[in-house]
């Protein structure tokens, strides 16, 4: 059994092995479903020149917005980096290098890392700044644009359950890129809710099979909420 | 005189259909969601990984695990499906989306659309406006028809880098609702109580003007 | 509400449209997941010179074998058709074109034209039969080849339970290429075993969104075991 | 003497490790799961779209929707996932299985694999097996060395339509374990009681034989 219990029980077993000059691909859409603790124990590390893959570089203060607090990030690709003044400030210097990178785009690379396949064409950027440089092709009288794969030497992801084989099921729209981005690490890391015993999640149910995934961690979450917006109950 | 931001919204709902699958942007196109017509039901689509978006939470509701694109807490309806992001951009990519709603710097009689990004102001990045224009065959571009200084939005070729190339067919401004055909602007209606001569003067682009401009109805 | 309700209530309703010439792919893996009250209906209609993709063609006399019967199929795309004596016959007389398709291959070649991606590289095939004539290219300092997506005009699944908007979840490994096959039809048409209310299926556990599927209808099912192979209880 | 069936598998499943997923084609490298070693667990991945293959079902067990990529009933043992196909061959293709093991009609020294398709005879098609050989690194095949007119399988260039290119580096034969490194077998071990002399004999591509070749030894 050893050889597929994938827990540990500390944040610095989690993230071992993560060294300077790494790329890391990290799940979450805004401050949803991020893996807050392993961002966490990145900036604890202080590892730095990072290239990090997220959909977004989260806040001042949370999130992979604590990279920046000690510029550890030197290259970001994301799809959208406006909720952070850090992060413009350091854009601005020309401390940070962005590569603006459409959301479905940056999601279909991740998943093409992960599926063996190194490109793909796909009509999103083209003619537009995004698909300057690329390989343009025609299909059927349409123009598509060439984007090859992302490959992370880490994936961090925030799941709601896992069991000990790294079988992962999220919840609800924390689900976002996190799926894909397991998919594409060398090293997966999980953190989740709730370890729960092998046979309690539907085989048939699950996100994330275990294959992917080389630990899992169980953690408790901040989830702290971007844009809190209610109607009169 | 010029729509207001509600009336906007609600010439744009008049285009919805029962049964349709909708993808709403930020700003005018959200408030769409507020003018669907009597006996028809829409789903609204998130590109975060939601089909299905329902109102927003109650204080008892809000559950930091279920938001928008927006990143705006919400609910979802019964009926709902949940997904990842490649799942949620394959539908929008696909094609699947029956309408999509947004907001423009710049529409060019070429079908060109500027939307993200202003060249020597800070860039915040594209998110998945460019995904969204790609993909859908059914778009709607909301935007005023000119700037406070009165320049015109509806060019012959936008000035803007791009978010998508020869992909938007129709645009609803303030001032009217146009669409895009063989490289010009076709005026269909014209907001109530504004010249068409006004239309004309603020529309930089090739521009078709029908004998008859009808005057926007609403409920 | 009517414009989201999808379920039909006869089979002949749930095919309808279904016209001589065109393409159809369908879910299922050998016998298992197949479509197959949907299979019958297009048998009893009797349309002719249809191009078909699956990843086999069922057995003599049950599932995509029964359109064999009346000589249907004109064209097939299939990774291994070597369980039916007829298919054997008619390919061998050269009445129907069979385009051999790997496996992993047909299944992203049914997601890629769902999604939108006209076309992917993939290792597989490369320097075989399979990759004749079909553009090489290196990344990485690997070979890959160019495979174009699938688009048919009906789309034909075997889903377990569906909401009424076409929410679908399979069951265990009945899922295999249908909910693939399930994006690439511009007719969807689901049968399931259950029609459940909305709100019933979990959001994050459904297989195939309401967006792809344009009818539901439950049916009853023969459900026939290919190779039942059991050990000592 | 040559290797029985169950022995080569016993050979092979002694290259298993614990926590290795693997993927078993059919015939010998299937019997490869009644030899796992005490104390290794292995997950057996099966590409319909199933990780954590249990055993064959009691009669009772049995399900129709149920099965493995051979078409038989089977179980799903606890801690096991299932998903589509797609999902099943990125899992291959995107080289997440660890070893995979299949039969094969030729190998070459360059690692080519033949193993679909006689020409002339009639073709039932690839399966998954393009995909295996080529999205995994570790790959054994299983074959007898020689076909029964004494005609080697190990060739200097694959005679049948190839499976894959450049793809094979262990093989497993009824008389030897070999690796391909560099345009070449190296001859690693031998089939108890089989002579050096007789496998260089059945071996029509180059060979490489280091001075000692051990005898394979089974627990």
């Amino acid at each position: 059994m050893s050889g597929f219990d994938k827990r540990v029980y500390s944040y610095e077993e989690a993230m071992d092995g993560i060294e300077s000059g790494m790329t890391v691909v990290a799940g979450g859409f805004g401050l949803c479903g991020i893996p807050e603790n392993l961002i966490a124990e990145v900036k604890r590390r202080g590892v730095k020149d990072l290239t990090v893959i997220s959909n977004n570089c989260g806040v001042d203060g949370f999130g992979l917005g604590l990279l920046l607090e000690d510029k550890q990030i030197k290259r970001f690709y994301a799809s959208y980096v406006g909720e952070n003044a850090l992060f413009e400030q350091q854009m601005l210097n020309e401390e940070i290098e962005v590569i603006l990178t459409p959301q479905g785009t940056l999601a279909e690379k991740m998943r093409a890392g992960g599926a063996g396949i190194p490109a793909f064409y796909t009509a999103t950027g083209y003619g537009t700044p995004i698909g300057e440089g690329k390989e343009v092709r025609e299909f059927n009288g349409r123009h598509y644009i060439l984007e090859e794969a992302f490959h992370a030497d880490f994936a961090i992801v925030k799941g709601w359950k896992a069991d000990r084989y790294g079988n992962v099921v999220y919840r609800d729209t924390a689900q976002n890129f996190n799926p894909l981005a397991a998919t594409c690490g060398k090293i997966t890391v999980v953190e989740v809710e709730e370890i729960v015993e092998p046979g309690e999640l539907r085989p048939d149910q699950i996100h994330t099979p275990g294959i992917y995934v080389d630990r899992i961690i169980q953690g408790t979450f901040e989830k702290r909420i971007e844009k809190r917006t209610v109607r009169e109950g | 005189m010029a729509l207001t931001r509600e009336q906007m919204a609600q010439r744009v709902a008049q285009e919805l259909k029962d049964g349709f699958y909708v993808n709403l942007g930020i700003g005018i196109p959200t408030l769409v969601a507020n003018y669907v017509p009597d006996g028809i039901d829409v789903m609204l689509q998130s590109e975060n990984g939601l089909l299905g978006m329902g109102r927003f939470p109650t204080e008892d509701e809000v559950d930091p695990d279920m938001i928008n694109a927006g990143k705006q807490t919400v609910t979802a309806r019964p009926g709902a499906a949940i997904f990842n992001s490649a799942e949620s951009f394959a539908m929008i990519r696909g094609g699947h989306v029956d309408l999509t709603v947004l907001g423009a710097f710049e529409v060019d009689q070429e079908g060109n659309i500027a939307s993200w990004m202003v060249p020597g102001k800070l860039i915040k990045g594209m998110g998945g406006a460019m995904d969204l224009v790609a993909g859908a065959e059914n778009i709607i571009c909301t935007m005023t028809h000119a700037s406070k200084h009165g320049e015109s939005k509806l060019l012959e070729k936008c000035t803007l880098p791009l978010t998508g190339a020869g992909c938007i067919n129709r645009v609803l401004t303030d001032l009217a609702y146009l669409e895009i055909e063989n490289g010009a602007f076709v005026l269909k209606e014209r907001a109530p109580g504004v010249s068409v001569e006004e239309i004309v003067e603020k529309t930089a682009g090739k521009l078709i003007v029908p004998d008859h401009v009808p005057e926007m109805t609403f409920d």
